[in-house]
C-alpha cells in the first residue's frame, strides 16, 4: 500500500536544493552534481509505486462526534497519492527540467548553483501540487512555487525581468491569500483539510454562501497560477522576461500546475454547475484574448509568450466542462502543448541569443543562415496549431468531440477558431523571421545562426521534435490512461 | 470585552493611518503599531504561540526590513 | 457590555483585506503597494484566529496536572481549536517571506528608476 | 481609444469587482458557523505527545507543512541573494560594509550589547521549550534574529556582536534546513513514513528499532521524540534566514 519513494520525488529535489546553493561558485561541483540529481529526478517517478503515502504514519480513524464533522472516517494526516496522471506528470515536468538544466551546464561559462537550486525547488512545488491530497500542503507549496519562478526570471539580471517579478509576486500575494481565505471558510465550516473528506463533506452542501465565496477565492488563485483571464498580460510578461529555458519550464509548470489545482476543484466542486459556467467562460476569454494579442505583437518572444497563455485557456475550457472526454482530452493537450511550446521557445530563444533581439522590425531574411533552425520551428508551430500528424492535432481533435458532446457546439468553434488566430500568430512570426527579405539583422551585429546553436539545444529540439510526431502518429497508449484517470475522477463527483 | 475591541480599533485605524502618510517612515512605524496590535488580538483569542510570533516579526522584523528599503530608497513619497 | 468579539474579529479581518487589496489596487506607491499585500495576509491570519477562538476555552496547552489527573477529554473540550492557529503560523512566516523579496525587488528598480511610483517605472511597457 | 482611457476603465472595473468581492467576503464571515473539526482529535491525541498542541500539530501530525514553509523562507532567501549579485553568470552577494558611515555613541555600544545576549539567551529558552511553553523554532530563532538586527543598526554590518558573513549564514541555514529533512528521512527509513515521530513511537506496530526510539528521543519528562531537535533546525533556520535577509538589504548600495 505504501510506497517509500513517493515522499522522495518532493524531498530529493529539496536536498538538492540545499547542496547546490551551498556549492555556488564552485563550478565543477554544481555542473557534476546538478546533472546526476536530475538523473534521479527523472528516475523515481518511474520506479515508485502506485499509492498513497500518509506522513508521520497518521492512519484514518472513525469520527468522534464532538468533532461535528458529518463522516465516519477522517484522515489525519497530510496524504500524498500517486497514480499514473502524477506519474506522468511529474515525469514530463522531470524531463523539461533536466533540458533547462542541461542546457544551463553546457551553454554558460560557468554555472550556477543558486539558478539550479531555484530549479530544483520549482520541481519540488510542482511535484508537490500535483500529488497532495491536502489542500493547505497544496497551498504551501503553491507559494514556493511562486517566488521560486519569480527568482528564476530575476536570475537573469534585468530591469525588464524585476519588473515582471514584482508584478508576479504583488498578484502572487493576493492570489495566495485568496486562496488561504477560501481554504480558511472550508476549514471553518467542514473542519477538515483533506481533499477527500472534504469533497465527501461538501457533496450536496454547495449552496451556502460560505461555499460559493470559498470556490470563488478558489478559482481567483486557479485563474493566477495558471494565468487565465484576468492574470494572462503577468503570465506572458513573465515568460517574454525569462531566457529560453526557463520560460520552456516556466509554462509547463504553469500547465501541468493547471491541471492539478483544476482536478482539485472539480473535486471539490463538482456538483457545482455556476462554477462550471464560469471557467468555461474565463477559459474561452483566455483563449481569446491570449490568441488575439498574439497577432498584434511586434516582437516574437511576446507573441509567444501570449500564444502560450492562450493555449492554457484551451486546456482549462476541456477541464471545465467537467465530462470524462473533456478531462482527459485537457490533460493530454496540456502535456502535447507543454511539450511543442517548448521546442518554439527554445527555437525563438536560440534567434534571441543569435541576433540579440526578437523584434520583427530587425530581424528577417534567417532562413538562408539557419535552415535547421527554420525547419524545426515550423515543426514546432505546426505542432502548436493542431496541424495533423503532430501532437496537438489529436488532443484538439478530441477537446472539440468533447464540447459537442457535452452539449456545447459554440464552444467546438471557438476551439478551431482560437487555433486558426494561434497557427496565423505564428507563421506571422515565422514569416518575419525567416523568409522576409531583411538586410537589418546584419547591421545590428552578426548573428552566426548556424554558429550559435549548442549540441544540446539542438539535441533538445530534435527530441522535443520527435516526441511531438511520436505522440501524433500513437495517441492512444498515452490518452487512453488519461480517459481512465478521468472516468475514476468523474465517478467520485 | 471592551478590550478586545479597543484593540481591533487600533488595528483597522492604524492600517488606514498607515496607508494615507506620506512620510514612508512613518508609516512604517505606524505598520509596526499595527502589528502589535495583532499579536494582543492573538493573545486575547487563545492563541499563544502565535502571538509570540506576530510580535516578533509582526513589530519589529518586518517593519525593520520595511524601514531599511526606505534608507536605501527614499523618505517622501512622490 | 456585551459585543460579540468573533463576530467583530471577522469583520475587522474582512475590513484588512479589503483595505489592503484597495491598497493594491489604487496605490501608487511600491512600499504601499507591499504594505498592502501584507495587510491582505493580516486579514486572512485573523480569519484563522478567530476560527479558531473559543468562547470561555483555554489555550491549547495541556498543564501538567491536568495531564496527571488523567481529564484529557476535558482538556480537548475546553481548549481551543488548535489547526488554525498551527495554519497561522505557517502563513506568517510566508508572508514575511514574500515580503522579503518583494522589498529586494524595490530597492533594485529604485536603482534603476530612481523612484518609487509604479506609474513611473511601468511607464513604457503599460500600453 | 487612448492610453489614458483605459488606464480609467481598468481602475473603474478594478474599484468595482474590490465592491463586490467586499459585500460576498464580508456576507461570508459575519454568517460563519465554526465546527471543532478535526482540531478536535489533535487536542485529544496531541496531550499524549507533548503538553503544546499547537507544537505537536506543528511538527508532527503536519510537520510536513512545515518543511514547506521552512522552504519558502529559504526560496527567499535564496531570491534576495540573486537579487543583489549572485545570478546566472555565477558571481556572489556584494555587501557594503555600513559601519563607516555611523559611529554609535557610547549610550548605545554600553546598553547594546548585554541587550543583544539577553535577547539571544531568551531566544534559546523559547527555541528548547517550545514543545512545554508557548513558543518553538519560529519564535525562538526569529527572537534572535531581532538581536542581529539590533546590532547591525547598532555596530554596523562588519564589527557587529556576530560578526557573520553572508557564506556562513547561508551555510547555517542550509545545515538547519538538512537537520529537518534528515530527520525525515530518518522516519522514511525506520519506519517507512516520511516524518514519522521515531523518538515519540506513537504507532508502536510499525517495528521501528528500539535503539533508534532510544536515540531520537528528547531526554525530558514529556514523550516528544523528535519535536525538540526538529524545533532547533527549524531555529537555526529561521534566525540564520532572517539574518540574511537583513544583511542582504543593509549591505545594498544606496546609489
Amino acid at each position: 500500500m505504501n510506497s517509500e519513494l513517493i515522499p522522495l520525488m518532493v524531498v530529493f529535489p529539496l536536498i538538492s536544493a540545499i547542496l547546490l546553493n551551498l556549492m555556488h561558485g564552485k563550478d565543477r561541483a554544481v555542473r557534476v552534481y546538478g546533472t546526476l540529481a536530475m538523473v534521479v529526478v527523472i528516475a523515481v517517478p518511474l520506479l515508485a509505486v502506485y499509492g498513497n503515502h500518509l506522513f508521520g504514519a497518521h492512519p484514518a480513524i472513525d469520527t468522534p462526534a464532538e468533532t461535528g464533522i458529518a463522516l465516519g472516517r477522517i484522515n489525519l494526516a497530510i496524504e500524498y497519492s500517486f497514480g499514473f496522471l502524477q506519474r506522468a506528470l511529474i515525469f514530463l515536468l522531470a524531463a523539461i527540467a533536466t533540458f533547462a538544466v542541461l542546457s544551463h551546464t553546457s551553454n554558460e561559462k560557468r554555472a550556477s548553483g543558486v539558478y539550479l537550486s531555484m530549479v530544483m525547488l520549482s520541481i519540488a512545488a510542482v511535484s508537490a501540487v500535483v500529488m497532495a491530497n491536502d489542500i493547505f500542503n497544496m497551498f504551501v507549496f503553491l507559494e514556493i512555487l511562486t517566488i521560486s519562478q519569480a527568482a528564476m526570471v530575476v536570475a537573469k539580471g534585468d530591469i525588464g525581468g524585476y519588473k515582471a517579478a514584482l508584478k508576479y509576486l504583488i498578484f502572487g500575494g493576493v492570489a495566495g491569500g485568496a486562496i488561504l481565505l477560501g481554504i480558511a471558510l472550508l476549514l471553518g465550516t467542514f473542519g477538515v483539510l483533506n481533499i477527500t473528506d472534504l469533497g465527501n463533506a461538501l457533496s450536496g452542501n454547495t449552496k451556502s454562501p460560505i461555499v460559493l465565496t470559498a470556490v470563488g477565492l478558489l478559482v481567483i488563485g486557479w485563474l493566477f497560477e495558471s494565468g487565465l483571464f484576468p492574470f494572462h498580460t503577468i503570465k506572458s510578461h513573465i515568460y517574454s522576461s525569462a531566457k529560453a529555458d526557463v520560460a520552456a519550464l516556466l509554462q509547463t509548470e504553469t500547465k501541468i500546475v493547471l491541471v492539478a489545482i483544476a482536478i482539485i476543484l472539480l473535486r471539490l466542486f463538482g456538483g457545482l454547475s455556476n462554477m462550471s459556467a464560469v471557467m468555461v467562460g474565463l477559459s474561452v476569454i483566455t483563449l481569446a484574448f491570449g490568441s488575439v494579442m498574439a497577432l498584434v505583437q511586434t516582437d516574437f518572444r511576446r507573441l509567444l509568450a501570449f500564444a502560450a497563455v492562450g493555449q492554457a485557456g484551451l486546456v482549462g475550457i476541456g477541464l471545465s466542462l467537467g465530462t470524462p472526454d473533456g478531462i482527459a482530452a485537457s490533460i493530454f493537450h496540456a502535456v502535447n502543448d507543454a511539450l511543442a511550446m517548448s521546442l518554439l521557445f527554445v527555437t525563438v530563444f536560440v534567434i534571441y541569443e543569435g541576433a540579440k533581439t526578437t523584434e520583427f522590425s530587425r530581424l528577417g531574411g534567417l532562413l538562408t543562415k539557419a535552415p535547421r533552425l527554420a525547419f524545426l520551428q515550423i515543426i514546432g508551430i505546426m505542432a502548436v496549431s493542431g496541424v495533423p500528424p503532430f501532437n496537438a492535432y489529436q488532443s484538439e481533435y478530441r477537446l472539440i468531440g468533447a464540447a459537442f458532446q457535452a452539449g456545447y457546439p459554440e464552444l467546438g468553434v471557438v476551439i478551431i477558431l482560437g487555433t486558426i488566430v494561434t497557427f496565423v500568430a505564428l507563421m506571422k512570426g515565422f514569416f518575419l523571421t525567416f523568409l522576409k527579405e531583411s538586410t537589418a539583422v546584419a547591421a545590428i551585429g552578426r548573428p552566426q545562426l548556424s554558429n550559435a546553436l549548442p549540441l544540446v539545444t539542438f539535441a533538445t529540439m530534435v527530441i522535443l521534435a520527435l516526441v511531438c510526431l511520436g505522440i501524433g502518429l500513437h495517441p492512444g497508449p498515452l490518452y487512453d490512461r488519461f480517459a481512465d484517470v478521468a472516468i475514476t475522477l468523474t465517478m467520485g463527483v | 470585552m471592551i478590550i478586545e475591541i479597543a484593540i481591533l480599533f487600533v488595528i483597522v485605524a492604524s492600517s488606514i493611518l498607515a496607508l494615507v502618510q506620506r512620510d514612508l517612515m512613518r508609516a512604517v512605524i505606524i505598520i509596526g503599531f499595527q502589528g502589535l496590535g495583532l499579536a494582543l488580538l492573538y493573545q486575547r483569542l487563545l492563541a499563544a504561540d502565535v502571538a509570540i510570533t506576530q510580535a516578533i516579526l509582526g513589530s519589529a522584523l518586518i517593519p525593520g526590513l520595511m524601514a531599511i528599503t526606505v534608507l536605501k530608497t527614499r523618505r517622501y513619497q512622490e | 457590555m456585551n459585543v460579540d468579539v468573533q463576530l467583530w474579529s471577522f469583520v475587522v479581518a474582512g475590513l484588512l483585506v479589503i483595505i489592503g487589496l484597495y491598497a493594491i489596487a489604487f496605490m501608487d506607491n511600491l512600499v504601499k503597494k507591499i504594505i498592502g499585500v501584507m495587510l491582505v495576509g493580516d486579514g486572512v491570519n485573523l480569519v484563522l484566529i478567530t476560527e479558531g477562538f473559543k468562547p470561555g476555552g483555554i489555550v491549547p496547552i495541556i498543564s501538567e496536572k491536568l495531564f496527571s489527573s488523567g481529564a484529557v477529554g476535558d482538556f480537548a473540550n475546553d481548549a481551543a481549536y488548535s489547526l488554525p492557529f498551527a495554519l497561522v503560523l505557517t502563513n506568517i512566516v510566508i508572508g514575511a517571506s514574500t515580503l522579503a523579496v518583494l522589498l529586494g525587488i524595490s530597492i533594485k528598480l529604485y536603482q534603476h528608476y530612481r523612484s518609487l511610483s509604479v506609474a513611473h517605472i511601468f511607464q513604457e511597457d503599460d500600453a | 481609444m487612448n492610453t489614458k482611457d483605459i488606464y480609467e476603465m481598468r481602475t473603474v472595473v478594478a474599484a468595482v469587482f474590490l465592491g463586490i468581492f467586499s459585500i460576498f467576503v464580508l456576507k461570508a464571515l459575519t454568517s460563519f458557523e465554526i465546527i471543532p473539526g478535526v482540531s478536535y482529535v489533535y487536542n485529544l491525541q496531541g496531550p499524549s505527545i507533548a503538553p503544546n498542541m499547537i507544537t505537536v500539530i506543528l511538527f508532527d501530525w503536519r510537520g510536513y507543512d512545515t518543511l514547506g514553509e521552512a522552504f519558502i523562507l529559504i526560496t527567499a532567501v535564496f531570491t534576495t541573494g540573486i537579487l543583489f549579485g549572485r545570478g546566472v553568470l555565477g558571481g556572489d552577494v556584494k555587501v557594503r560594509d555600513t559601519a563607516a558611515t555611523r559611529q554609535p555613541s557610547v549610550v548605545q555600544k554600553v546598553f547594546a550589547a548585554p541587550l543583544v545576549f539577553i535577547i539571544v539567551a531568551f531566544g534559546i529558552v523559547i527555541t528548547l521549550g517550545g514543545h512545554i511553553t508557548p513558543g518553538g523554532g519560529f519564535q525562538g530563532g526569529s527572537v534572535i534574529a531581532t538581536a542581529f538586527f539590533l546590532s547591525v543598526v547598532v555596530f554596523g554590518l562588519r564589527k557587529n556582536v556576530f560578526s557573520l558573513s553572508h557564506r556562513s549564514l547561508e551555510t547555517f541555514e542550509g545545515v538547519g534546513a538538512l537537520i529537518y529533512l534528515c530527520l525525515g528521512l530518518a522516519g522514511l527509513g525506520l519506519s517507512g513514513y516520511y516524518l514519522y515521530n521515531v523518538g515519540a513511537d506513537f504507532y508502536p506496530g510499525l517495528g521501528v528499532a528500539q535503539w533508534a526510539v532510544n536515540l531520537l528521543s528528547y531526554p525530558d519528562a514529556t514523550n516528544a521524540g523528535i519535536i525538540p531537535y526538529l524545533n532547533i533546525g527549524i531555529a537555526l533556520k529561521v534566525l540564520s534566514g532572517f539574518c540574511t535577509i537583513i544583511t542582504v538589504l543593509m549591505g545594498a548600495e544606496k546609489k
